[in-house]
């Protein structure tokens, strides 16, 4: 059964890697993490920070952008926020689209004007 | 110009006709058979169609006897230095004389655009889109789920000792093995580094069975769990800041390219897929990576896998084995990721429903949607698809580096 | 490092520039002129602009003197083995000492992207955008029209003919011939590989007479019609149905490589466009094939087949005669279809109008809108567009099985 | 005239190829029809799917996904929510967009994660 | 099939992993130090991320040892001229034996991708691109505009200077010197023929100053002028007709290829993609141009041209060197157009604002931004916008001339 | 100072040939506008081509198709037809947007069908 022991020994070998790759990757997320939070915990603007991350459109942010933001839209981001929030009341909405107003504005200069330099 | 005989030349066509050939090897019958019951599962089914359907015709082209599309150029050999107009690439004799090379037929269509499958171009070319379109916030907002990810790679390796027992070499049995890794680039890229001849029955069976995924999966996973485990209802996933999501593809490729070089094509253009996604700044390139660029792509390399197969490289054993140690590969990694997945539960006071592991073998998305029906079924009120998408997207980065492990043992 | 002259390198300079040059070469005079005249023709009387612009800027850029876009690589030979910082290839001299090949000067931009001429990989990747751009529907609806499509072929033979007894090789003769296809891409394909040294005169005559078939084809027409016989009303199409659609690519595949090997790139990948179109599972692929990826291949097509036109090999008698042979090809070949819609139309006792005939030639869908501008000046309640449109793509199937029998007879 | 025979010969054998290939087509064509019709009559669901197939986008079928909403589906599928929503009583349709999520969230899944996959 | 022993290859593997390489050669980390850094400029200070965020993840990926993406294939030689089912090219040994070779390791992706640089492919082909956005109706409306993108080449001549002081070749200093042509594609285009060595800190310098032209520049321009000359208003630009701007590409391919053919890559191409915007007739090619051909070939060059940096040829006084003459370069640029502009200004009787000289650099559009704003801080109603495009387009023309003098001068 | 005088001599000679370049275009763009008015001014519709060629989107041509047409452009426009239709009084607008079908036709023609032609 040489075939056996060699399958073995590259099997173990294989998942070893796998698994110390991936663990490192665990440790590495966990000091990303830990950065980062440390760092816009200095600036006092972590949580508008996540929840403007989190509020991205994860697939198509195009189609997101043509639209306007109205104050109807604004509320009921907010009871849906808050719905998912679980009780955590002193939750308000602090920037609604200023990220995205600021991209737009960026790609109008990238794709338009600011690419022709390439 | 000398006057011809038109039926003598009639004849002549009807010999040189592929139904000619077809008599005298109907072999190639079959593979047109199984390439139009491909195309079938791709339409009609929706088996994988962006893959199986290009992967099909391929083979159907390659299938139809004299059309040639995937032959190399021939070269002929003069004795004089210049021909028609082009110097000849000047070539030794055994009996000390020179003659000249040129060119008597370019080669095929799939031929040409098949080098880039040969020169491993295409499946990192593909991941680059596959990082634009892939949402690594699960996994950043939960990291243990890369252990899952790690352990569903374990149906990689299970068959690589099983393929090794039925006789493939060993470089044939990391590019079977790696079926497991459920990840159609990664497939490729090995195979076509490890085992070239392979490369047709692997991606079939690669793309069958992540198309069979949810038929696969559910069994393994309702035999390993009991119902209680599968009722357990996840916290919410924390909200990930762009910041870490920026950071992340750049610190997953400077680890897992110092961990392991040869990792590096397929992870380096992940996450650089990644980067052009969350970085927010290079709009253009990200939609063209997802898109366009990956269209072409897909288009190219499908068709000229498919075109790798011919009746005598697929109808033999070899491929049969490929069929059942596939099936193997995936059984195995659902079940390494869900044992796992119990422990990792044990571990925490019962706060990980082990019906996420499953989620590892990547196969993204359709493993985390096995994982939420599954849960569902247990408990109509359970979502554990965001949970089920870190193990997913860890599955991907785990299988390419299992790919880089097997390059690095068994590669030239 | 030696100080310089700057009177002397501004004469050298001025000696360099393309200006001396075409004082001393005046025929790239009469070459720049044609190009901008294709250029006002394509952008202002609008002839097939998509391909004729950037067929004619590739002209005019081929013949500014010594910008040497077309050049290819320059080696120079060392007796060093390496050179540098790269090894040289090896070469044996007729003395029996070895030298070693370096590239001294890379290949102008347009050689490189004419490479995917040469090879044969454009053509093919433009019918794969053709294929997903084409509704066979009408086709499928009225079978028949395929013997409309076949019988528009007869300029193409007719023209080898005429281009025999001119004294063209039976190779050019072939390539000449197949103007009367009225397909651009399979006009290119074939003299790429047929006679590949008229390229430029054939592409240019092939999508300059394309664009003129509402001038060429209407007089014969009426010629070969009686105005009863132009004033058929005929009969509504049946629907057809989905699955019709999506078997008929893989049949037309199957039937064509079989019976032709040498037609199997072409059809092969019109078919696969269609397949991607009708199967409905791979809009993304879809997509992609119709636009992007065929503009691509559009632009270095057109501009790179522009630019195998020089002085030497444009401005010749061979160019003459094929400007000549070609609208003959455009007129046999509609008169062909016209005659056997007459033929049809007897023995079907009156059910079709001999002017969707003239569709048969391809020049889709301008052909097509021709036998409708013609059957509604013969009766004003006569559409006769969809019916011309079962010729009209026939006519794009028939042409690429002439070009396989033609490379089949001549080709190396 | 060599040529000229030369000429005429490859002429006929070409036209000849074309015609014959052209013929089986139409015999190929005639029996995929037959097939087809038979398999659908078998199903008795010809008509429709004939209709539909006619019926469908040549060119643009995702413009399909931009259909409006009419108000039958939004009470069908506030009904399929209140169903899935086990006894949540306090549930109201907010908004009718809602409808439009849900071919994105398909959309998205073939192109943003369905894709990834590959 | 030997039985392995599993600590013994855990220890080859963490060998042959990038730590140990990193470990003994730690000038890799300044490296992938510097990568970051520039990805962080990319990212978070928007350096020109469409193009230095590619560079820098390039920069990153070729730094990461042994991962080997810019690796060569690599041969290996056998006595057998057949192996693997595959012929080998024959070779003479020095002892009059033969050997044959064989492909032992096909070569890394980036080394693929680079052929496009290598060859002078990308950067002609995003020029067809920029063609396609550009709008040269405010050069045509002011034709003298031209003269200010002429003096604003000055920095390129200046730079050539203090490079040859410093020891450069003539070679690496025509390259270096073209920086101040602030033209990506330009820059890259020469540097890629004439001194393919320093690609990586050009490219690096190029797209690093351009996004610093809002520093660089208003000092230089306010040290320059008067705070009347800036407080210059200029009359309205005529309006331009289609026609006007259909013929300008044409001519302008014309005139500069035949004054100096070796401009002709990328001016030709330049203007094909304003034809193709202007003519009005192909707006399907005009799309992709500028759209997803484009993009695909930045993500190519960028990542492409970031991964020539390697410890080695990066971290030495050449980098710091071209860093150095690079500031100098757009420095004298600025400095030679608002010179010029002085000098209009003095003839035209004070029409003419100088402030719009400096956008003659080029770094379209924002060497024009910076004019603008300039103008408005001296008077708040002055729009100059409009008036320093034209300039500002001329620029881009006027480096791709000055790339092809120093081609024509100092090319092999 | 070898280096340096052949600097110089290398910055003189660019610097003339890029200026002479230059220069060379200035005069070609004056007879380019020379002929193109003389031309214009011949078939006496010089200004209404001259605006319209100037009223053109610069960036994204599309997008202007998409816009409709309300009253007020339409006034606008008959207004600026009759005032370049030189007392040409019996004038009226019949079809508003018989441009913009124009283009919009020759559009489908190109991408639709036309271009299966290819
Ligand atoms: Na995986
Ligand atoms: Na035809
Ligand atoms: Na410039």
């Amino acid at each position: 059964m040489n075939e056996l022991l060699f399958g073995l020994s590259v099997a173990l070998i294989g998942m070893l890697v796998v698994f110390s790759g991936l663990v490192l990757l665990i440790g590495s997320i966990k000091l990303i993490t830990l950065l980062s939070n440390w760092q816009t915990a200095r600036q006092e603007t972590a949580p508008s920070e996540a929840v403007q991350a989190e509020a991205e459109p994860q697939a198509e942010p195009d189609l997101m952008e043509e639209e306007g933001v109205t104050p109807e839209i604004v509320a009921a981001l907010t009871a849906a926020i808050a719905a998912v929030w679980q009780g955590d009341t002193g939750f308000t909405v602090r920037r609604v689209r200023r990220v995205h107003n600021a991209p737009a504005w960026n790609r109008a200069g990238r794709e338009d004007q600011v690419y022709s330099r390439m | 110009m000398n006057s011809i005989n038109v039926g003598e030349s009639l004849v002549k066509l009807a010999q040189q006709s592929g139904v000619s050939a077809l008599i005298a090897q109907p072999q190639y019958l079959i593979m047109i058979a199984v390439a139009c019951l491909l195309i079938y599962l791709a339409i009609v089914k929706k088996y994988e169609p962006l893959l199986l359907l290009p992967i099909a015709f391929g083979m159907l082209l390659a299938n139809l006897p004299l059309a040639g599309l995937m032959d190399g150029p021939k070269y002929e050999y003069l004795t004089e230095a210049v021909h028609a107009g082009k110097n000849g690439i000047p070539v030794l004799m055994a009996d000390g004389s020179t003659v000249y090379q040129y060119i008597s037929q370019t080669g095929g269509l799939l031929y040409y655009l098949y080098q880039g499958v040969k020169l491993g171009i295409y499946p990192p070319l593909i991941f680059l889109g596959v990082g634009a379109m892939t949402d690594f916030g699960p996994l950043i907002a939960n990291p243990k789920s890369l252990l899952l990810g790690a352990a569903a790679q374990l149906g990689i390796f299970i068959t690589f000792i099983g393929a090794q027992l039925l006789g493939y070499t060993a470089a044939e049995s990391g590019s079977i093995g790696i079926i497991g890794g459920a990840d159609g680039p990664t497939a490729i890229y090995l195979t076509g580094k490890l085992a070239p001849h392979l490369l047709g029955p692997i991606a079939v069976a690669a793309y069958s069975y992540m198309a069979l995924v949810p038929v696969i999966q559910p069994p393994i996973m309702r035999a390993l769990t009991t119902k209680k485990e599968r009722m357990i209802v996840m916290e919410q996933l924390r909200p990930v800041s762009k910041r870490e999501k920026i950071i992340f593809p750049i610190a997953v490729t400077i680890i897992v390219s110092l961990l392991l070089p040869s990792a590096a094509p397929l992870v380096g253009m992940l996450m650089l897929g990644n980067l052009f996604r969350e970085s927010g700044v290079v709009e253009r390139l990200n939609k063209t990576s997802q898109n366009d660029l990956n269209n072409i792509v897909v288009i190219f390399l499908g068709v000229t896998v498919g075109a790798t197969t011919n009746a005598d490289t697929f109808l033999n054993w070899k491929t049969l084995g490929i069929i059942v140690l596939g099936v193997v590969a995936f059984g195995f990694g659902t079940a390494g990721g869900v044992l796992l997945g119990k422990l990792m539960n044990k571990l925490s006071g019962g706060k990980i429903n082990p019906l996420i592991g499953s989620a590892g073998v990547s196969a993204v998305p359709m493993a985390a949607r096995v994982s939420q029906v599954e849960g569902q079924k247990a408990n109509p009120g359970n979502f554990l698809l965001m949970h089920a998408m870190g193990p997913n997207v860890a599955g991907v980065i785990g299988s390419a580096i299992a790919a880089g492990i097997l390059l690095s043992m068994f590669g030239a």
